[in-house]
């Protein structure tokens, strides 16, 4: 079931609310929930003296203290495995990869203790990490990408990837709750660019729920991330033509609320998936799948996919440019299907 | 050039006494070297008869050096034992009749069947169960430590390796995170001189394993894997120094796999002398022998630990048994934890 | 362009062919390479002395020597790092993993290092990872994966499956020969089982070009591996009730032959895909996306998706039975699709 | 406990003669320290002017530590040099301003804009480009020194790590393939103190990162990486011996890392005190005093050097600047390698 937009997260009437980026956001929802549960704490490279590079953690060594906020060594699995053996006897771990596409070198722990270990033994690992990821910003191959496709065919993850600074923080919450490994996207290009109004108090955003970001009758596109944004640009353009496009933001990859975007679709009849993750392979593919699977009857046009081509992420701008997806390519998509 | 300190062997009663075992402790260490390799006897039997899905792992030679570690550790300790420790699984008190259901893949076995052999672990008692993937639990008991370390509890974490596994990047971030913090962390080498066909000397270019400990910034000690005494005052040492925040030490004890790496492998490339060598160093009998020698065992007392590990064992196969195989309608039960398991962790 | 059975390989008329199991065809078209080049050695756990876990190496270190059968250290990164440096040196490695699941530790090598290089610097990385996979023995969770649906998003690799023994060797030898990392996936189950005529001379199969392992009009179904003969099985059952199935086995899922599977579906107008890794974000959601986008006006019914359930592979056989598909499933996964 | 040998510093220029270098290969390098942190310094400020997308790191302090061990390397061996390793680029003759056209993205960066930063190298030159994922190439130069022993050619791999990096697992593998394989090849550690804010205690526990040598069986040394001599020393004896069949060796490079991790930090959790004693030890100040006292370099030959690699940056600057970014219709090119590229390998 689609959340309405006002019924976002779980922010009561009467809370106290303030504009804050998508990175003060998620800073503020980890540092309210390490002063609440001292089971939680917070390891990675550069976390504690220098506030982790993005800063997120900034201040945190200062009020958590050394053993709370530990500056890892450069180890990557040492960091995850750690933090699923501490969450194993009852801590509440948080890691921080210093850039998402560092995961790559703890992929083997996640995907055969931490995702497993519940399934196989009945053994919770609940362990949440912070994966800042995506590109816009000439960071190459090696600090742009997003790697949440390969690991959303991994039964016992769950994957989250908030658009907005609410979300970002509701979802971190519900993170560290949660009783599984949680990876959690984070993405740069929001982390400054994007601020809203965020509730001051405690709150969850549920796991595994959609956002209807935008209302529509014509058309959907189904997105997350930074590509919400794009969507949005794109949207706005259709709407010139009098085209009505109805955004939902997934929010969740792993459990992906599926029914929110069949409902989508037996409105509008047509879908767009678009990811900033390339193509092939891409978590795109599971969507259009399902929907032209469960969705044939309603569907007046073929899904289409827009993601990134199939090449590593490019540096030099122009290149990266034709690379990730830009509202003029969104644009032609949405034309095209509208005229199908 | 060796680095590491290699542990004398264990002489007198006083010796032990003064190690913190009594003559009881001596005799149920005896029963726990019994039953773990009656364990694997009758399962490799049940093996051969069909009974056991899959392949099958034992690790004979290993007793003393996986009872002895466990003997070591202290109640509220924990641990993640590998393939050749299933002496550390008897001596933390897993019911043998669990173990043969993990085997033939029964319900009641730790893992109800989801998975096989001795990747199993009860974790109420303090045992993380192991993942084919060696050594991936070094950094998961290393993650164990850092939260007792946090929380400043006395707890000690145990984790095993073998010397195959020691060529991992895994055994080295592990080693890093736990020296660099002084983690109340102790390695165990499970050093079996083989890797699968594997001689040790593709797999490292020192003298010990344990030499390495060094250049991790704790001690390293090698210990004779066949002397169950000797084993359990160095794993006694170490863990009371962790506890006391001494920070990590490396304990290798060595051994020979006794057996093929599986019940598949003749290991026709392991030197016949070799086993020759060390059939006659049996950690079974070498401790039957110091206990008749120094903590008068008795032909009655021998016979009547021998038989009552017989009756458990008999009486387990047969409870094994009657164990149901899982209903398919629980395939997908599972996947994921829910919030009440946190509301009880199994270990705080 | 589908090749008819008749077509197979490059075999040419005249040629000596033996019966040969699928392991054979493996063994026999390594050491093949081997004599006729000196640059291909072997690395791997156990590969020389022993002959690796499956013996498919057996007797290679006699021949060829110590330093072209290398019996490596547990460390997969290591090797096929080592792979990679020898490769960019002018050596052709063929790597094993002792198990296609511990591919897992050598991820990060892969998808960062061996898929990029050429992209980003134009350095060719000739190298072949031998992966035995494939579930059907209560392997348990970690001896019975079939993990290509990981890498399958990762471009810079190629990925073959081959499914008979002629197919396994002519790929072997493609993927020897092709100058980029092929992860070359052997089923396990058909190791022994399956054995047919293997020409004895050398012949390429081509990476890319799926097979047409039965024409049929009615239904299509799309797989690779073992799952080829659980489709032959299911197929015959159709047959029975005068359903015709055509089975087209990939063979390579990166890239894939899309204009062969396509060709197929405009024919038949339904398709099951059927693979024996998990459904989420498994490559049968690549396949199914793109056919039920790009023959959207051909299909008679939704694509249908057969595949094992989003859990680890279990250990007992009751549970391994119900998680990887069997004849009788795929029979009612073709009847339904017929009956739409 | 130290383990590894503390190399000394170099005094006179005999015995500098004496390890192979004569007076133009002096100054070659002294030109070579110049243009390297020349080409970082105009980087710096071509980065600042917005020239420069992403973001941008220097080796300042490295200079003599990278040109050390270039200058002894052959010209048949291969390398993998990481972000703080200009000096190798330099001294193993890219032309600067190919770098230059790197920074910018430009089509004649050697990487043709899909990278960045130093993030390159050049084939024929025997050096192969690193990723980010440190110290992922490590492996990858093992596999250079391996294919070498197969071919029994005399040739040397030589493999870049951060102190920062000597934590992770690939470090681990690639020794103990190296080691037990007894391979030709050198392992470099760029110890500048720092990886990124972390200091060198929270990354090994070791008194050195070279300690860790004895473990794989093979030697290590500890070198003060600003001299460049006593570096190239260092380095040329580990090649030689390893080209000679004596197996790898450990040689670490100390320094001090006199900038921030990439130019957006200011490094404010350095010490200042650090940062002057090191500047006193200037590598490049260092070499100019020593070249001065003991091997007469004059005022003239100063001036002529510094105006000759002044006018190369300059002319590479304005030839980078002139180089176009690349065509956005070559994205999809060159994903996968055709085979042509392998009929006419770069190195055989
Ligand atoms: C990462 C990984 N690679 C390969 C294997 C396959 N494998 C299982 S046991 C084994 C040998 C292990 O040797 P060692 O660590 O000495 O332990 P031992 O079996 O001798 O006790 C191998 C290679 C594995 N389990 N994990
Ligand atoms: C596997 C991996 N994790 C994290 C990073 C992010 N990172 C880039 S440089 C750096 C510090 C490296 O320290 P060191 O190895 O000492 O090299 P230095 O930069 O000091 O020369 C880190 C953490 C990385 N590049 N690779
Ligand atoms: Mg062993
Ligand atoms: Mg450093």
């Amino acid at each position: 079931m689609l959340l309405a937009p006002e019924e976002l997260g779980n922010a009561t009437l009467g809370t106290i609310v303030a504009e804050k980026t998508y990175l003060q956001a998620i800073s503020d929802g980890l540092r309210q929930e390490m002063r609440r549960d001292k089971r939680v704490f917070v390891i990675g490279e550069d976390v504690g003296v220098y506030g982790g590079a993005f800063k997120v953690t900034l201040g945190f060594q200062e009020e958590f203290g050394a053993w709370r906020v530990l500056d890892a060594p450069l180890a990557e699995t040492a960091i995850l495995g750690a933090c699923t053996g501490a969450a194993i006897v009852g801590m509440r771990p948080v890691a921080e990869m210093q850039f998402a596409d560092f995961i790559s070198c703890a992929w083997d722990h996640l995907v055969t203790v931490a995702a497993k270990q519940h399934y196989r033994v009945g053994t919770a690992v609940p362990i949440v990490v912070r994966l800042p990821s995506g590109g816009g910003f000439s960071g190459g191959p090696f600090h742009s990408q997003n790697p949440e496709s390969s690991f959303a065919h991994i039964p016992g993850l769950k994957i989250v990837c908030p658009a907005t600074p609410e979300d970002a923080k509701g979802l971190l919450v519900s993170a560290i709750e949660d009783p599984n490994p949680v990876l959690f996207f984070e993405h740069k290009h929001l982390y400054r660019r994007i601020k809203a109004e965020v509730p001051d108090e405690r709150y969850l955003t549920p796991i595994g729920k959609a956002r209807l970001h935008q209302e529509g009758e014509d058309l959907t596109i189904v997105t997350w991330g930074a590509m919400v944004y794009t969507a949005t640009e794109a949207a706005a353009e259709l709407a010139k033509k009098d085209v009505s496009v109805e955004i939902v933001d997934l929010r969740t990859i792993m459990p992906w609320d599926k029914q929110a975007v069949l409902e989508s679709v037996r409105k509008t009849s047509k879908l767009l998936v678009l990811h900033e993750d390339t193509r092939t392979g891409g978590f795109g593919a599971e969507i259009a799948a399902s929907v032209a699977e469960e969705a044939f009857e309603h569907l007046d046009a073929p899904v289409r996919r827009l993601a990134a081509p199939d090449t590593p992420v490019p540096f030099s701008p122009p290149l990266e440019k034709a690379f990730i997806p830009q509202v003029a390519d969104v644009v032609r998509a949405l034309t095209e299907l509208a005229d199908y | 050039m060796a680095i590491a300190r290699e542990a004398e062997p264990v002489g007198s009663l006083k010796e032990v006494e003064d190690a913190g075992l009594d003559r009881e402790d001596l005799l149920q260490i005896y029963r726990n070297l019994l039953m773990t390799r009656g364990i694997e006897e009758r399962g490799h039997i049940l093996y051969k008869q069909g009974k056991i899905p899959g392949s099958f792992y034992t690790g004979r030679g290993n007793e003393a050096a996986a009872v002895g570690v466990a003997t070591a550790m202290g109640s509220e300790d924990v641990g993640t034992p590998l393939h050749r420790d299933m002496g550390v699984h008897i001596t933390r008190g897993v019911e043998p009749w669990r173990i043969f259901a993990q085997y033939m893949g029964r319900v009641d076995g730790p893992t109800k069947g989801r998975d096989g052999n001795v990747h199993m672990a009860d974790d109420r008692l303090g045992l993380i169960a192991m993942v084919s993937h060696l050594p991936a639990m070094l950094p998961v008991a290393v993650g164990c430590a850092l939260a007792f370390r946090i929380r400043e509890e006395q707890r000690v974490a145990v984790g095993w390796f073998g010397e195959g596994a020691s060529a991992r990047g895994d055994t080295h971030e592990a080693m890093t995170l736990a020296g660099t913090r002084h983690l109340p962390m102790v390695f165990i080498c499970d050093n079996n001189q083989w890797a699968y066909s594997t001689p040790s000397h593709l797999e490292y270019a020192s003298e010990h394993i344990a030499d390495r400990a060094a250049s991790y910034g704790f001690e390293g000690v090698v210990v004779d894997g066949t002397d169950v005494l000797a084993v359990y005052r160095e794993a006694k040492r170490a863990i009371e120094k962790a506890r006391a925040g001494g920070g990590p030490t490396l304990v290798e004890c060595m051994t020979l796999r006794m057996e093929g790496h599986a019940v598949h492998d003749d290991a026709f490339y392991v030197p016949k002398e070799l086993f020759e060598e060390w059939a006659a160093r049996d950690p079974l009998e070498r401790f039957r022998t110091w206990l008749r020698e120094h903590a008068e065992l008795s032909d009655d007392e021998e016979h009547e630990i021998a038989g009552d590990v017989k009756k458990v064992l008999n009486e387990a196969i047969r409870r094994a048994e009657e164990s149901p195989l899982p209903d398919v309608d629980t395939l997908l039960e599972g996947v994921y934890a829910t919030p009440e398991e946190l509301e009880t962790p199994h270990h705080k």
